[in-house]
């Protein structure tokens, strides 16, 4: 089934009305300055809802993996704060790996194997080898790296340590994926089969991702919601929803509306590059 | 005497080196039953290069001390240790002076180099500046290697005149020239026995008892039959051979070392109120000691100067 | 590693020509044996001796074993109670270098009352080693990748995990790096120990030996002590070495070598 | 470095405590002074003797510096050779080893023979403390980026260049770390050189003070010699330290502390 | 100016002929096994001529940063030969700086400044600090960090690391460029302004350039070759040609020419995928 159904706005400097729910986290007029002065992230407000796939897009150095590292609870905000939904701060309480995070770098153990650095998380969590196994298998799978499991980091290519880490994340099948631009070191073909996958995983869990890119054409493809970040300091300068039923496939990529809304977000980049 | 009914009194006595001929008498009490015969369990505890086991006595681990000199017993009283020196096994400190055979007079050695302990310079050494002009300048540490005396043709060394100077005429193939510090002035009593002062007032008898058989030792060792004791030491010490003994023997009947001046009437173990007096006045004016030190805690003369043994000697 | 031959030989060329240079030394300027022995001779006192010698070295050897693990143990725990905050590293890092710095020589009396010989010569040999196990291991758990420690952070990992699995396999080649060190440091330590505090007579170890060799200048025999020593000393560490290699060679630069 | 005033108090907290505990101990045990004398009395012989004490421990300390100054240079000169090729270290490694190994006391003698006292006390301390820095530093130089090795080699840098300002960067962590143990390993070495061979008297070092103290059982001013080893051995540890803070603060892991 | 003139053809497998000139240099049969196993190339032929800006274009892992180090001469083949051109090999006897490279990950001396880290090439020949800051300033200027001169690697951000070295490549003038997917963590619209700029560079130096993206679009835009390598063991299984003296701009990059070449390439990269 086919469905034109897009649903396309640009609300520059505007957060989205929250009709549809309550969100899952809020950035509150966050600023983030660094011991020698730089100030990465002023008055950044934004909010995550449940189940969204946000895009995060913006000029080299303007912030964004400094805003996912908040999220995540890595670093903490020299000002504004961040609230998180009281049910989701709860079930935090229960669950472990909630959050899966791909940083920028591979950032690979080099002491272990393949399958090692994979089943680590699950390893946190208390599940042994021989179980841990078919989830393990199943994500080295997904990123194609199954014949790789037992060599070691230092003997694989860097698209190849990159996609060990986005297995590392998806292993433990998170509630919130935070991507640092999990794609970057990817040949367009293995990207594309690797966007397909994160779709469907997205869809079968039901799981709220943050996507830092710095592909309009792939954040356009994946996203439910796209916030473009101005230049350092960085803050959302406009913000593009995308109709999440819209179904992503090759029709999608050909489509005159995703040539539309690629267009729409490029500019939007231009005019975040240069605003005051 | 007759045997004691009761059990053996357990005892141990620890010495300030390994095993060697210079112990021989407390090997010779014990090998040959003396102790036994005395009612006393003994262990030797034989000391090490350092002289550990002096710390041993007052609190209480051995019970009976192998002391150097008698300067360390009234550094004791200094330092108020409750222990003090109950018997004396040589009458002379076989601490000697060794030159190259070119040295005839005990004066040119103030020209040499002189190799001498840490210990020795901070005891008898003060004394051969006050009372003869040596100087620290011309003073090496020894390091209980007479390696580097021999090969330094301009130096002399300190020694035990029963050990080093054997080892000297083995390996530098020339009989040194040699001055027992004793023969100069420094009168101090050696190898003395050294016990805990509450031991001497709580049990006496016991006190006494390890004095007498430590003596019929020394009597038995120089002029009996010492195999058994020679035995004892060299399974203890390995290293020892019956040569060594022999020269070591040899020394200590030809230089006094044990039997000498005093014990011809008191025995061996003698000591007098006037040799400690003259030796701690030497010491007060060579500002090796403090003067006022009440040098009378230092030892007792309770348990010596009878005679025990001396019909061991021969006449 | 390569397996060239060379590798493994030239190292005995080296100390081949080191003997040869003794042994010349020794001839030309006619020394005796009092000052420095020719090589033959400590060899073939070492011959003559070997049951006295052999048996110290055995002594010895197991000390410093012992030490050496205890110095393991402790080093690496006390490492690792200075990793958990960096307030403990600080309030208690003095009292490690007080330690450290303690001449054994002069404690050992004092150990000697309160502990039996062995225990005393233990303890000796452990103060020696146990620093640059605690000290390299300290800075090793201080080194970890900052993004590693924030994954961990991020997956709920437990003190305990992020320890076991994090801070330890990084601080691994500072680790051995220290007990590399420390395996020679435990064999001196031991010498030391038993010279200050060690019980003399039978069943002493090497230190016995020497002191009582140079006293009575035997020195051949106080160098064929040595020469055990040194033996023990290169076993140690070629052991020591070879760990090292074992356990990093898949994945630390310094145990790579150059990449083809 | 957090400035909190708990970090600069807590160790000396740590330090109070333990001094306490010491007199405590003393207390309630009744121990004579020549057992372990109580801290109050050890401190009044440290003042009442204070012009012997502090001037040994100026000789001491005067001979540790330089032992540790030629300790650094040694082993890092070693170590500078021994990266220059996998075979050298192989090589002469060993001969590292034995002179680590080697027990001080015992070839003291024969240093005796050759070089005079103070030379001697330096040769001694420099063995005990060269091991650390030139295996730190070995292992430090091996330790090198494997992409930034590659990147200097197409950059046609010299030999020179890529030791100068590749390799040694890289090594600075490991080699201030090796520093920090050789700190402590030259004030031993000193002692244990002075002990060993050196001069006894007026104007000689700490050990002399110890063994002399040791000879009277004069208990509480071996143990204020003691002391004021620790307290060297504490400024010396502090001042490496903070030499390698200073150095590292900017780029190190080790000296970054947790990002915030 | 617009010039259509654009001389696109696609030789499958088959080495271009050599008619413009002798090649700077030339691999011949290459294969490379690592000690683990893993045979990265196998019969790679190719030939990298003088002034030539080439592609390498291929699926993650395939071999294309082993290549790039095989050019540089950090690795060795283990089968088959590289050669030299005679002249080439002459002239890099006298010069150094021969060659700029950009590693696929930063590779940035941790203890060294921004300013220190891009005047490393330079000290290394003996430029003296104040003699080398225009060179310095100039290739920081270039890629946005001037700004951040006294910076340490640290603390700047994953694209701007990788600034860093590229400026440090640029900062020597060098004859041969090889640049390991130098523009993947940078956004789009620095992305463009470097891929002009290098362009520039390019054509100002006259320089040799062995470019690996995975970018189709960048590859078509720069490139005057593109060498589709496929999946391990790598080898070129496409060659694409593109007129040289086509100016790059905005009208090239919205021209029907274009977006027929990056399907082309696409479509070559697909096929190099699967081939068996
Ligand atoms: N630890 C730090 N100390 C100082 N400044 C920092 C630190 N980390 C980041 N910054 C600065 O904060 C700014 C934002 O960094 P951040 O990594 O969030 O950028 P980014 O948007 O992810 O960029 P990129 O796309 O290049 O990865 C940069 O200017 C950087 O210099
Ligand atoms: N040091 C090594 N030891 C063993 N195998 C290696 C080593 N380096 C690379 N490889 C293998 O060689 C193959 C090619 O690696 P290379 O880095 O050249 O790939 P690439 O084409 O650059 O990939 P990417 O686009 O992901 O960077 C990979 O399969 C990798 O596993
Ligand atoms: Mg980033
Ligand atoms: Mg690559």
């Amino acid at each position: 089934m086919r469905v034109p159904g897009m649903n396309a706005a640009t609300l520059d400097l505007l957060p989205r009305a929250e009709a549809d729910g309550a969100p899952l986290l809020r950035l509150s007029g966050v600023g983030k300055r660094f011991a020698n002065g730089v100030t990465a992230l002023e008055g950044l407000d934004m909010a995550v809802r449940e189940g969204e796939f946000v895009s995060l897009l913006g000029p080299s150095g303007c912030g964004k993996s400094t805003a996912l590292r908040l999220i995540a609870g890595l670093t903490e905000p020299s000002e504004g704060r961040l609230d998180w939904d009281e049910d989701e701060t709860a079930r935090r309480g229960r669950e472990r790996h909630s959050i899966g995070f791909v940083f920028q770098d591979p950032t690979l153990m080099p002491w272990a194997s393949v399958f090692g650095n994979v089943h680590l998380p699950l390893k946190l969590a208390g599940v042994g080898r021989r179980e841990a196994e078919p989830a393990i298998m199943e994500a080295l799978e997904l990123v194609g790296l199954a014949a790789f499991r037992d060599a070691y980091p230092r003997e694989l290519s860097g698209g190849m340590k990159m996609r060990v880490s986005i297995a590392r994340a998806l292993v433990t099948k998170p509630r919130l994926l935070l991507m640092d631009e999990p794609f970057a070191a990817l040949d367009e073909i293995t990207r594309f089969k690797l966007n397909n996958d994160l779709l469907d995983v997205w869809r079968r869990l039901r799981c709220t991702i943050v996507f830092v890119t710095h592909s309009v054409f792939e954040s356009v493809y994946l996203s439910s919601r796209i916030l473009v970040f101005r230049a350092r300091p960085g803050r959302v300068s406009a913000e593009l929803v995308i109709d999440p039923n819209q179904p992503r496939d090759e029709t999608f990529r050909t489509s005159p509306e995703y040539a539309g809304l690629c267009r729409e977000t490029s500019l939007a980049l231009a005019r975040a590059m240069d605003a005051p | 005497p007759t045997a004691p009914a009761r059990a053996a009194d357990k005892v141990t006595f620890g010495t300030n080196w390994v095993a060697q001929a210079e112990h021989g008498g407390f090997y010779q009490a014990f090998a040959d039953g003396t102790y036994a015969k005395y009612g006393l369990n003994v262990t030797i505890l034989p000391g090490g290069p350092q002289a550990n086991n002096r710390l041993l006595l007052p609190v209480g681990k051995i019970d009976f001390y192998m002391g150097g000199n008698m300067l360390q017993a009234i550094s004791s009283v200094v330092e108020e240790i409750p222990t003090q020196v109950v018997a004396a096994m040589f009458q002379k400190d076989p601490q000697v002076l060794i030159a190259h055979p070119d040295v005839t007079a005990f004066e040119q050695l103030k020209t040499r180099t002189l190799f001498i302990s840490k210990e020795g310079l901070a005891s008898y050494y003060q004394w051969l500046v006050d009372a003869y002009g040596f100087s620290e300048d011309q003073v090496k540490p020894y390091t209980f290697n007479a390696a580097p005396f021999l090969v330094d043709k301009n130096s002399a060394m300190q020694g035990y005149i029963t050990s080093e100077p054997y080892a000297v005429e083995q390996q530098g193939g020339f009989k040194p020239t040699l001055f027992l510090l004793a023969d100069y002035g420094f009168q101090t009593y050696a190898t003395t026995i050294e016990t805990r002062n509450e031991l001497v007032k709580q049990n006496p008898d016991l006190v006494q008892r390890f004095v007498d058989a430590s003596i019929i030792g020394w009597y038995n060792y120089l002029y009996g039959d010492n195999a058994k004791a020679n035995a004892l030491i060299k399974q203890d010490n390995p290293e020892i051979t019956d040569a060594m003994i022999a020269f070591t023997i040899a020394r200590m009947k030809e230089y006094g070392i044990v039997d000498s001046g005093d014990t011809a009437s008191l025995g061996i173990g003698a000591m007098t109120d006037a040799r400690m007096k003259g030796f701690y006045d030497t010491m007060v004016k060579a500002k090796v000691l403090e003067p006022g030190i009440d040098i009378a805690k230092s030892y007792t003369l309770q348990f010596v100067n009878k005679g025990v043994g001396k019909e061991l000697a021969p006449k | 590693m390569s397996t060239s031959p060379l590798r493994w030989l030239l190292p005995f060329g080296v100390l081949a020509a080191l003997i040869l240079a003794w042994a010349a030394v020794v001839k030309l300027n006619n020394l005796p044996p009092y000052v420095l022995p020719a090589p033959g001779k400590v060899l073939e006192t070492l011959i003559e001796d070997r049951a006295v010698l052999f048996a110290s070295m055995l002594v010895t050897l197991k000390t410093t074993v012992i030490a050496l693990l205890l110095a393991v143990a402790g080093g690496a725990a006390l490492a690792l109670l200075f990793a958990s905050a960096r307030i403990v590293e600080f309030s208690l890092f003095p009292i490690a270098v007080i330690l450290q710095v303690t001449p054994v020589i002069a404690v050992a009396p004092l150990m000697l009352i309160y502990l039996s010989t062995d225990a005393a010569v233990l303890v000796c040999a452990w103060i020696v080693a146990f620093f640059p196990v605690l000290s390299n291991t300290t800075l090793g758990l201080k080194s970890v990748d900052p993004n590693l420690r924030d994954l961990f952070r991020l997956s709920g990992a437990t003190r305990w995990q992020t320890l076991a699995q994090l801070k330890l396999p990084t601080a691994l080649p500072y680790f051995l790096g220290g007990l590399r060190i420390a395996g020679g440091l435990a064999l001196i330590g031991a010498v030391v120990g038993e010279i200050a505090a060690g019980s003399a007579g039978q069943g002493s170890g090497l230190a016995f030996r020497i002191v009582e060799s140079a006293y009575r200048l035997n020195i051949p025999r106080l160098f064929a002590a040595l020469l055990l020593i040194s033996l023990t000393g290169i076993l140690i560490y070629a052991g020591l070495s070879l760990l090292s290699w074992l356990v990093l060679r898949r994945w630390h630069e310094s145990e790579l070598g150059g990449r083809a």
